[in-house]
């Protein structure tokens, strides 16, 4: 939420071109007709080729517009939030300019009131529908809806948010009932994971996911609010005395 | 969890997810801050709760259930008594216990916001799909080709590692058919086992159970024994292992014990006017 | 490539509105904080309530501008191209008007230069990249592809090998960890593949392909060796080797 509001302010005064001539991008079009062909003529030449090899070198750099599109193709293919340096890495440009176009195309979505919603989420870029098309989009997404956290699950997850890596004990110490349950169906959904063990104890410890940032709509979790204005200072020498 | 009325006395339990969760919702029903008044207040419904909760226990949630009745009668008992000022090593230990319970009911309470933060978090992100579609054919051609040697034995070794259970499968309980059990008699059998043992786990003293409701029954019959001063509680850590200490001397000891709702006998019928 | 041709007929002598404002949707967006603001009072109603309970009915008629938003998001999360007399049906649209509004997305997309193109394919409408930035979205797939599937991805084929057809959410909770992301994978690379859906949630159902049959050396899956001579014992090591 937050960061989607200091994305309009880094905007803010910025002018988005909306129907500006692009007469290159058309040419490049006209250029290269063989691309739309599916080939599979000999799929496997492209298949045992050396992957870069597969690639024809861009031409040149790329001006705002072409970076803009290019970006809004790749973000069409992936299949979980991108990082911006990938995206700098395979485009070959620097990654101020990137960052940049992608911010800049966010907003230009948002203006414009776009079904499409580009976010960044779990440390990269992926795009969403909007929120306010929720009920339509919801009769084509076919695959069986996860069933909502329960109460139980929210705050062994809470805790693991707050206190990772932490070990089921420390989870269940804080909520006062065991919570191997729990914590197993948070691995199974993919919003927790195991991430080594304590040195003493030998005990698993847990840490959130990217998925976890992902549903929740969070870049990282520095971005949930601080726990502290909730306790009382001396709250958490006393628990562990 | 558990709902409703059971016989003997009415308690409209909502869902509670532990023993805080249930002493902030008493606590919150009354209108109350987190405050040893609240706590007090609240003792005798937490107990009461803990009797309706009848099936649906098991060990490890029952000894922090237990811990917690046991300190809320500690302090009920000493504000009974005229304010003395703090003198002797029970006083103090006393006011450790109060003031580590009033420490993990906040830090609970503080993780119990964070969850509902959560909550809503997750609420909003329910109404966002992200883009997830297949490859277009054209790029799926492209991959490099798939290198698979793997051998149907080995799959199949794959397919068993995969459905072992990695851990020890729980013991459902659920399809026992319900025995009516006595929390008098339970009382017993641990007022002559402690006598005789003098120190004893939870775990130990729950051995011999046949069933959930039989510890539910233990589980009573401890708090019964504590109330009478009989024993003592000792928890290293919390959900840690429960001792039981019996500080009732060597003498024959009588209980009085009340029958709870649901009793075999018929003494069940004055099971709720108790206090 | 025909259809695109057509397409393209169709949209002859029509003008796209490439910057024209739309008040319209920014009031409703203003009309709806509540989607994004983090409320979460109540938790426990919120995480209680049905899923559909909590789906308000759209309000109304949409105007011309939600109405192209909401082909816009679901168009994002289709996986195969959707007919339009569907789309005007889940919309409660006329078909024509819907007709129209794909035409126009289209046609804007086109004019805008975006790397988004919406394309009628095998009678119905999808995204696509567009042809002018395959390279760049090809180097994005290939970047970091390996050609050998991890150890994950190989129990999760296992597992739907013996447990066919099966959902993404069963072979998370045999595997106990979280499999959509080596489902995906699995897809990807032709070994297993989708087969309608289990009736009471929804999900996705898969089963192995004949590419798997053929790596494996096998005429039918019927050829797999028989779990039962495995004793959990040595499952392990078996499996490690």
């Amino acid at each position: 939420m937050d960061e989607h509001r200091s994305l309009a302010d880094e905007l803010a005064g910025w002018a988005p071109p909306p129907g500006r001539p692009r007469p290159e991008t058309d040419q490049v079009a006209q250029a290269q007709p063989a691309v739309e062909v599916v080939p599979a003529v000999e799929p496997e030449s492209a298949a045992v080729a050396e992957p870069s090899a597969a690639v024809a070198e861009p031409v040149g750099p790329l001006d705002d517009a072409e970076l803009t599109a290019a970006l809004e193709s790749i973000l069409l293919v992936v299949d979980e939030p991108v990082a911006d340096d990938k995206l700098a890495e395979v485009l070959d440009e620097p990654l101020e300019r990137v960052v940049f176009a992608l911010v800049e195309l966010s907003a230009r979505y948002t203006a414009a009131g776009s079904g499409i919603d580009l976010r960044r989420a779990a440390g990269g870029w992926r795009l969403y529908t909007r929120p306010e098309y929720a009920d339509y989009v919801q009769r084509f997404v076919l695959d069986g809806q996860q069933s909502r956290l329960t109460q139980a699950a929210l705050e062994a997850l809470a805790v693991v948010a707050y206190k990772q890596p932490v070990t089921r004990s420390r989870i269940s110490a804080i909520r006062g009932v065991n919570c191997d349950g729990v914590t197993r169906t948070l691995v199974t959904r993919g919003l927790i994971e195991e991430c080594g063990s304590e040195p003493d104890s030998g005990a698993y410890l847990y840490r959130t996911t990217p998925l976890f940032l992902e549903k929740l709509g969070l870049d990282s979790v520095d971005q949930l609010p601080q726990l502290a204005p909730f306790l009382p200072d001396n709250v958490e020498e006393i628990a562990d005395a | 969890m558990t709902d409703g009325a059971t016989e003997g006395f009415t308690v409209r339990l909502t869902n509670f997810t532990g023993p805080f969760d249930l002493l902030l919702q008493l606590i919150s029903k009354h209108k109350l801050d987190v405050t040893e008044v609240a706590l007090s207040t609240v003792t005798d419904e937490f107990i009461a709760y803990i009797r309706a909760m009848g099936e649906g226990w098991d060990l490890d949630e029952a000894s922090e259930f237990l811990v917690i009745a046991a300190t809320l009668l500690d302090l009920k008992a000493a504000r009974l008594l005229p304010a003395a000022t703090v003198e002797d090593e029970e006083d103090l230990a006393l006011l450790e216990a109060r003031d580590l319970l009033f420490a993990r009911l906040l830090q609970y309470k503080a993780f119990k916001e964070a969850a509902a933060h959560i909550s809503g978090l997750e609420a909003a992100g329910a109404r966002r799909w992200p883009r997830l579609v297949s490859l277009e054919p054209h790029y799926a051609a492209a991959l490099p080709e798939l290198v698979l040697t793997i051998s149907p034995q080995r799959l199949a070794a794959l397919a068993v590692k995969a459905m072992t259970p990695k851990v020890a499968p729980t013991v459902s309980v659920d399809h026992i058919h319900q025995v009516r059990v006595s929390v008098r008699e339970h009382a017993g059998i641990l007022r002559d086992r402690l006598r005789a043992l003098q120190v004893a786990t939870f775990r130990t003293l729950c051995a011999d159970c046949q069933n959930t409701l039989e510890v539910v029954a233990r589980f009573l019959a401890l708090l019964e024994l504590y109330r009478e001063g009989l024993i003592s509680f000792v928890q290293a850590e919390a959900l840690g292992e429960l001792t039981v200490r019996w500080s009732g001397g060597d003498g024959a000891v009588e209980l009085r014990v009340d029958e709870y709702a649901g009793t075999p006998a018929e003494t069940a019928a004055d099971a709720d006017g108790q206090e």
